[in-house]
């Protein structure tokens, strides 16, 4: 194998883009879970979000306002989940699955009559020969916004989960929502807020797909992504700086495979093509090993319903 | 119009209860079934198919109903589909897939009086045929384009599985790619699915990183494309003419037209002359077309290319012509030998110079 | 710790919340296990036993959280009687749930225990703190242990079913059986019990006779001035 | 205002009203979707609901094409349940289903050709132990390492998709195939294959195990310690811990169960209605069992019901796409819409909605 072509920088610059899609919307679905819901329709609201982002570029002209059109479109979607979940106490496991069936055919039906169609372009930002350096340049300085604007996004939710008041409120939902109801807060509120949140990122991973990866909106275009995201979550041990670990190793092994089929490596295809799958598991039992179920992070209510006795 | 079909069903039914198929009204038009295998607006494989079937509709008129099933799954729910479809009153049905043949086989056994077409298949029945393009031309003519376009004397190819139909491609590519430029190397990315535009694109980054200046897809969607745009090299239109990535990066394209074949099986039925056949079309008979060649390509390469395709629609060349070795060195087809076509159908060996292993 | 309660005989464990009552519990209840010969019943090593094994050998305990802990909220009394008590209660044959034997044993331990319920199919959500207390603490008497520990007996419950759940355990004990009262309520404790130890972060003092035991006395002990470390050792020894 | 008030039993009257009140609310909601797209309404609903069970030109051949469709979904369906019960998520039963195929379909085709009567229950035994087999490696994973059940299935099933596919291109690839890839077509091999035993009714060995399973596992939960220790701990794991609930081998048991039946249909279908393993075997049946399971409300018989139902709304749904040209993807959020009301609908059965006046408490 000749993996002398490899290029550092150029591999690690795509590895951030590819994971794009996936780190929004598994950063989304964090944010859900600390409150204490589990949101298994990710995979609907991007595939929502990749056409309402698109319709939204698309006659707007504006790149911008597709992402907005992104985030809005799959934070509907997901207010159906809130409505079921927190007002009617449906399942969430269910719900969710119904969720993704039902988006992935209503992103059918919405973007049939622009199929084939171009989006506005979302362009690198400028940063003039900065983007030339050597491995610094393709890695920090060869982006578009939306890139730039993901690992930010990590930093904000990370601050917001462990430093502000808010997301104390957020995870004391997620972690006893009987004991946050009795402190006076607002529990089908504060998850309300935080189902609508993870819908708006799922949205913008989404719309990531149909206006920058692809860029064109292709029915099933989000091709399993959502999974990959729920997977990062438990991955992450519901922390947002191991979500952007866990994207960035996942895309980085998929994108690392890829090169490694293109340079001619001996190890079979097959095995290349199951290598994002095992190396995550792998990490994942290494990091788990040896620890109590607690020290995981799993908010103690994932996935239970709230019911206010009184 | 359709409600009217289903009023006219009721009556139907009242006369013919029992009687499965239910028997034409003699005012009917004939009814033709197709099954794809995705969404009818991949841009890819099925929207293709699906195009063809309106054209065919479009030329025969009033006298043919569509009956279409999207994104079937191969094995029971294919065979369902097909059963329905004749139970409907289908009197030809299309199914396109590979992974169809064993129901098409099974449904045709159950249904005498229902015609059946298989795409790229090789089992046949008194009432099915098969049908399938020779796609391996039309590659060999993008393939000579890519071998004198690279600067970089690597062209990449982007593949699904290695089935026979992929391994056609890469090997017809190469062979040809060789003659344009002996010092052209291949590089291969086998993506373990049809369609999934993210993965696409990165499979062709990751061939522009090691160097490809020139890819070639074989999966459906037009990803590819885009992301050679972004990097400024050069690609090719697959299944469609994907114009609206002409001049460059898209030099030309190989586009599957279905639709006069369509036409022809239907109005045979029509005229009841439909006959079982095996048939495997190329660039002559029109099912494999190559797009208009961009003006990014050199004049003299142009007419070279162009020879090429006239020449294989002629018989006078051949994209596959010894001599020519397999990756290991042996002998497959000696001075001047051409392949057999039972060889070239179930082709799973890389020839001579191809890097990439075949897995096993 | 070390302590060491007769057949017959009520030890009461004193302590301010928190200093280790509910460990304590988990560590006789086999919920949490431990060397065998931590825990001794009648010289026989159980420490190393899981829950289901300590009953059949007749140590029974009652936790202090009935709903979730002591008994399943959303099963009805029928399901919760089988919970403990399959085993003595030879409630299973082959692996099979006789419901109606355990139905009868939900039945017994309704009308044993006074329990005010419409009937055993009831869920345990639905009783009150009291009658579900007196129903957890009636589902092991019933089961005639050897050593029975509760955790916080009445904690909560109205005054006429705690004096009733209190005479239940010195019945238990007058037949024979050793009992082990962790309660904060000291005023419960002397009451009923006829030594007195106190627990106070996770150390437990020298049992004490109750008869005679002065307040200070017990302020003392409780603030820890008798502690009274080592290893977890609870022995019930046979009269 | 309204407000809610859970109630001490669920209704009786509800539990049964609810699917019925569900369906109709989907058929006025999904009738305006199709008006909305310019199709009949009436037909569209009729061709769905009713068309595969009494219609004179569909239903002889939909009706037993129910049970066809239904058999895997209630099978895998069952088997996560009793998982999902004791708070075990398997979400990755489609990658066992798909491995259960390709472990069944390989014993049976390494002794090929032979007429042997003991290949097929050889072959069933090889597509459950494959199943039961890739279960555990979550299950293993979670015991030994703590390692989250969800992540490991759910990734399993990528890979498990990535075998298959090369199983199809490589090991099992049918000799006689013209190197097309494929195995060899078990349903036309007497000896493996799993045909349709009643004529007419659509059941195969797969449905037998199917109806089988249901009533194992209505038994279990009803009547064996095992069903009260998986209700147990599913609704108060602490009430499990001090009843001396064995957590790990609950997780086991469960995974290797539910392993084990996904395994089982993957291979009953790979041998009857599917008859070969091929590069995309396995079309969603193991997350649609998810959904099936909780339609169910993880009871078995709710579970039988459900299969059913959605087969009903897959088989009806292609009539409406045949006949009246619907768009799969209309198919597809009309699903969506049947569950959501389905699911939603439920909350009559286990709460009492009472109005109240603002201010009112």
């Amino acid at each position: 194998m000749d993996l002398s072509h490899m290029n550092a920088g150029v591999l690690v610059a795509s590895l951030m883009v590819a994971s794009v899609p996936i780190l929004l919307a598994a950063l989304g679905e964090l944010v859900v879970e600390k409150s204490g819901v589990l949101n298994l329709g990710v995979e609907g609201m991007m595939i929502v979000g990749a056409v309402t982002g698109f319709i939204a570029a698309f006659h707007s002209g504006s790149a911008v306002l597709g992402f907005v059109g992104g985030a809005a479109g799959g934070a509907a979607l997901s207010m159906i989940f809130a409505l079921l979940t927190q007002f009617l106490m449906a399942n969430q496991v269910a719900t969710g699955l119904a969720l993704t069936l039902f988006g992935q055919g209503l992103a059918s039906l919405l973007g049939q009559s622009y199929v084939g169609q171009k989006p506005p372009l979302t362009g690198k930002l400028p940063f003039g020969p900065l983007a030339d350096l050597p491995f610094v340049g393709p890695v920090l300085f060869g982006h578009d916004w939306v890139v730039y604007f993901s690992v930010l996004a990590v930093g904000a939710i990370s601050w917001f989960l462990t430093r502000s008041r808010g997301g104390l409120v957020l995870r004391a939902v997620g972690e006893n929502h009987d004991a946050a109801h009795s402190l006076g807060y607002k529990v089908r509120l504060v998850r309300v807020a935080a189902i609508g949140f993870g819908g708006a990122m799922a949205g913008l991973g989404g719309a990531y797909l149909s206006l920058v990866r692809v860029p064109q909106w292709t029915e099933g275009m989000t091709a399993g992504a959502g999974w990959i995201a729920l997977a990062i979550v438990v991955f992450a041990s519901w922390r947002p700086w191991r979500v952007l670990m866990g994207a960035w190793l996942f895309g980085g092994i998929s994108v690392l495979q890829l090169n490694m089929q293109a340079a001619g490596s001996a190890i079979p295809v097959q095995y290349l093509s199951m290598s994002p799958y095992l190396i995550t598991i792998l990490v994942l039992v290494i990091m788990s090993s040896g620890r109590s179920r607690a020290s995981l992070g799993a908010p103690a209510s994932l996935g239970q319903n709230f019911h206010a006795a009184r | 119009m359709e409600r009217r079909t289903i009023l006219k069903g009721g009556a139907a039914l009242g006369l013919a209860a029992g009687l499965a198929p239910r028997t034409l009204l003699a005012a009917d038009p004939v009814k033709v079934g197709f099954m794809l295998v995705g969404p009818k607006n991949d841009t890819g494989w099925s929207q293709h198919h699906y195009d063809a079937a309106m054209k065919a509709k479009e030329k025969l008129g009033d006298g043919v109903e569509l009956m279409v099933q999207e994104s079937v799954a191969e094995g029971a729910d294919a065979e369902r589909v097909m059963s329905q479809m004749a139970l409907g009153g289908a009197k030809l049905i299309f199914a396109t897939s590979f992974g169809y043949m064993d129901s098409v086989q099974n449904v045709a056994a159950k249904f005498p009086k229902v015609m059946f077409e298989h795409a790229t298949g090789y089992k046949t029945a008194p009432n099915a045929s098969a049908y399938n393009a020779r796609f391996y031309e039309g590659r060999a003519v993008c393939g000579y384009i890519a071998g004198k376009m690279t600067k970089t004397n690597k062209i990449g190819y982007i593949g699904s599985f290695p089935i026979p139909e992929v391994v056609q491609g890469i090997n017809s590519s190469f062979v040809n790619a060789r003659k344009a430029n002996p010092k052209v190397e291949i590089a291969v990315v086998m993506i373990s699915t049809w369609f999934d535009p993210a993965k696409e694109a990165d499979a062709t980054k990751a061939l522009l990183d090691q160097g490809c200046d020139v890819v070639l897809a074989h999966t459906d969607s037009t990803a590819p494309l885009a992301a050679l745009k972004a990097a400024g090299k050069f690609g090719f239109g697959q299944s469609s003419d994907m114009a609206e990535f002409a001049p460059a990066p898209r030099l030309s394209s190989i586009i599957d037209n279905w639709a006069p074949y369509y036409e022809e099986r239907i109005k045979a039925v029509i005229d009841g002359t439909w006959k079982s056949q095996n048939v495997w079309y190329g660039i002559k008979e029109g099912m494999v077309g190559i797009g208009e060649i961009s003006d990014a390509v050199p004049a003299d390469v142009k007419a070279e290319a162009e020879k090429i395709r006239d020449g294989i629609a002629g018989g006078t060349v051949h994209a596959f012509q010894g001599p020519l070795n397999k990756q290991d060195g042996s002998v497959w087809l000696k001075d001047g030998e051409l392949p057999d076509d039972g060889t070239l159908a179930g082709m799973n060996f890389f020839v001579e110079g191809i890097t990439t292993k075949m897995p096993s | 710790m070390t302590l060491q309660v007769r057949a017959g005989e009520v030890l009461g464990i004193g302590g301010v919340a928190g200093n280790g009552q509910d460990e304590l519990l988990l560590a006789l209840s086999g919920e949490v296990r431990a060397r065998p010969e931590a825990i001794q019943l009648g010289g026989k090593p159980v420490g190393a036993m899981g829950p289901n094994e300590r009953r059949h050998a007749g140590l029974l305990t009652a936790p202090e959280e009935r709903l979730g802990h002591a008994a399943a909220p959303d099963m009805s009394l029928t399901e919760n009687a089988f919970l403990t008590g399959a085993d003595r209660k030879r409630l299973t044959r082959n692996g099979f749930v006789d419901w109606r034997e355990t139905q009868i044993f939900a039945e017994d331990i309704i009308k044993t225990f006074d329990v005010r319920t419409p009937g055993p199919g009831v869920a345990a959500r639905a009783l009150s703190g009291g009658n579900l207390q007196k129903f957890v603490i009636g589902r092991e008497i019933l089961q005639n242990p050897f050593v029975i520990v509760v955790n916080q007996p009445t904690w909560g419950v109205d005054a006429a079913a705690a004096a009733f759940i209190r005479q239940a355990l010195l019945d238990r004990a007058a037949a024979g059986a050793a009992v082990l009262v962790i309660s904060q309520d000291i005023d419960e404790i002397l009451e009923i019990a006829d030594k007195f130890a106190a627990l106070n972060g996770g150390r437990l003092s020298e049992p004490v006779p109750t008869e005679g035991l002065t307040v200070d006395r017990i302020g003392l002990m409780l603030g820890g001035a008798q502690g009274h470390s080592g290893a977890e050792e609870v022995q019930h020894v046979p009269a | 205002m309204f407000r809610l008030e859970k109630r001490p039993t669920p209704s009786t009257f509800w539990i049964y009203a609810t699917p019925f009140l569900a369906v109709a609310l989907t058929m006025v909601a999904g009738g305006i979707l199709f008006a909305i797209l310019g199709k009949d309404p009436v037909a569209a609903i009729k061709l769905i609901f009713f068309d595969p069970l009494f219609s004179a030109d569909y239903a002889s051949y939909a009706r037993p094409q129910l049970l066809v469709k239904a058999g895997p979904l209630i099978l895998i369906a069952i088997g996560l349940s009793l998982g999902f019960r004791a708070g075990i998520w398997n979400i990755g039963a489609e990658g066992q289903y798909v491995i259960g195929a390709l472990c069944g379909a390989a014993a049976g085709l390494a002794f090929f050709p032979t007429d042997s009567r003991w290949v097929f229950p050889l072959m069933v035994a090889a597509g459950a132990l494959g199943g039961f087999l890739w279960a555990m490696i979550p299950a293993i994973l979670r015991t030994k390492f703590n390692t989250n059940e969800i992540l490991v299935s759910l990734l399993l099933v990528y890979v498990a998709k990535q075998l298959i596919a090369s199983a199809a291109l490589n090991f099992l690839r049918n000799p006689d195939g013209a190197g097309f890839p494929g195995s060899r077509n078990l349903a036309q091999i007497p000896a493996m294959a799993n045909p349709e035993l009643i004529p007419g009714t659509g059941l195969h060995w797969g449905g037998v195990a199917a109806i089988l399973a249901v009533g194992v596992a209505y038994v279990m939960l009803q009547r064996h310690i095992l069903g009260y220790q998986i209700k147990l701990a599913g609704q108060a794991p602490r009430a499990a811990r001090f009843a001396g609930v064995n957590s790990d081998r609950l997780i086991v048991l469960c995974m290797g169960f539910s392993g084990a039946l996904a395994g089982m249909a993957g291979f009953f279908e790979v041998s009857g209605p599917a008859g070969q393993i091929t590069i995309d075997f396995g079309a969603g049946y193991g997350f649609t069992a998810i959904i099936v399971a909780f339609l169910g409300r993880l009871n078995p018989i709710g579970i039988f019901f459900a299969g059913l139902l959605m087969a009903l709304t897959y088989i009806g749904g292609e009539l409406a796409q045949l006949v009246l040209g619907l768009p799969a993807a209309a198919i597809q959020a009309f699903q969506g819409m049947l569950l959501f009301f389905l699911l939603a609908v439920d909350l009559l059965a286990n709460y009492r909605i009472r109005f109240i006046l603002p201010g009112a408490r």
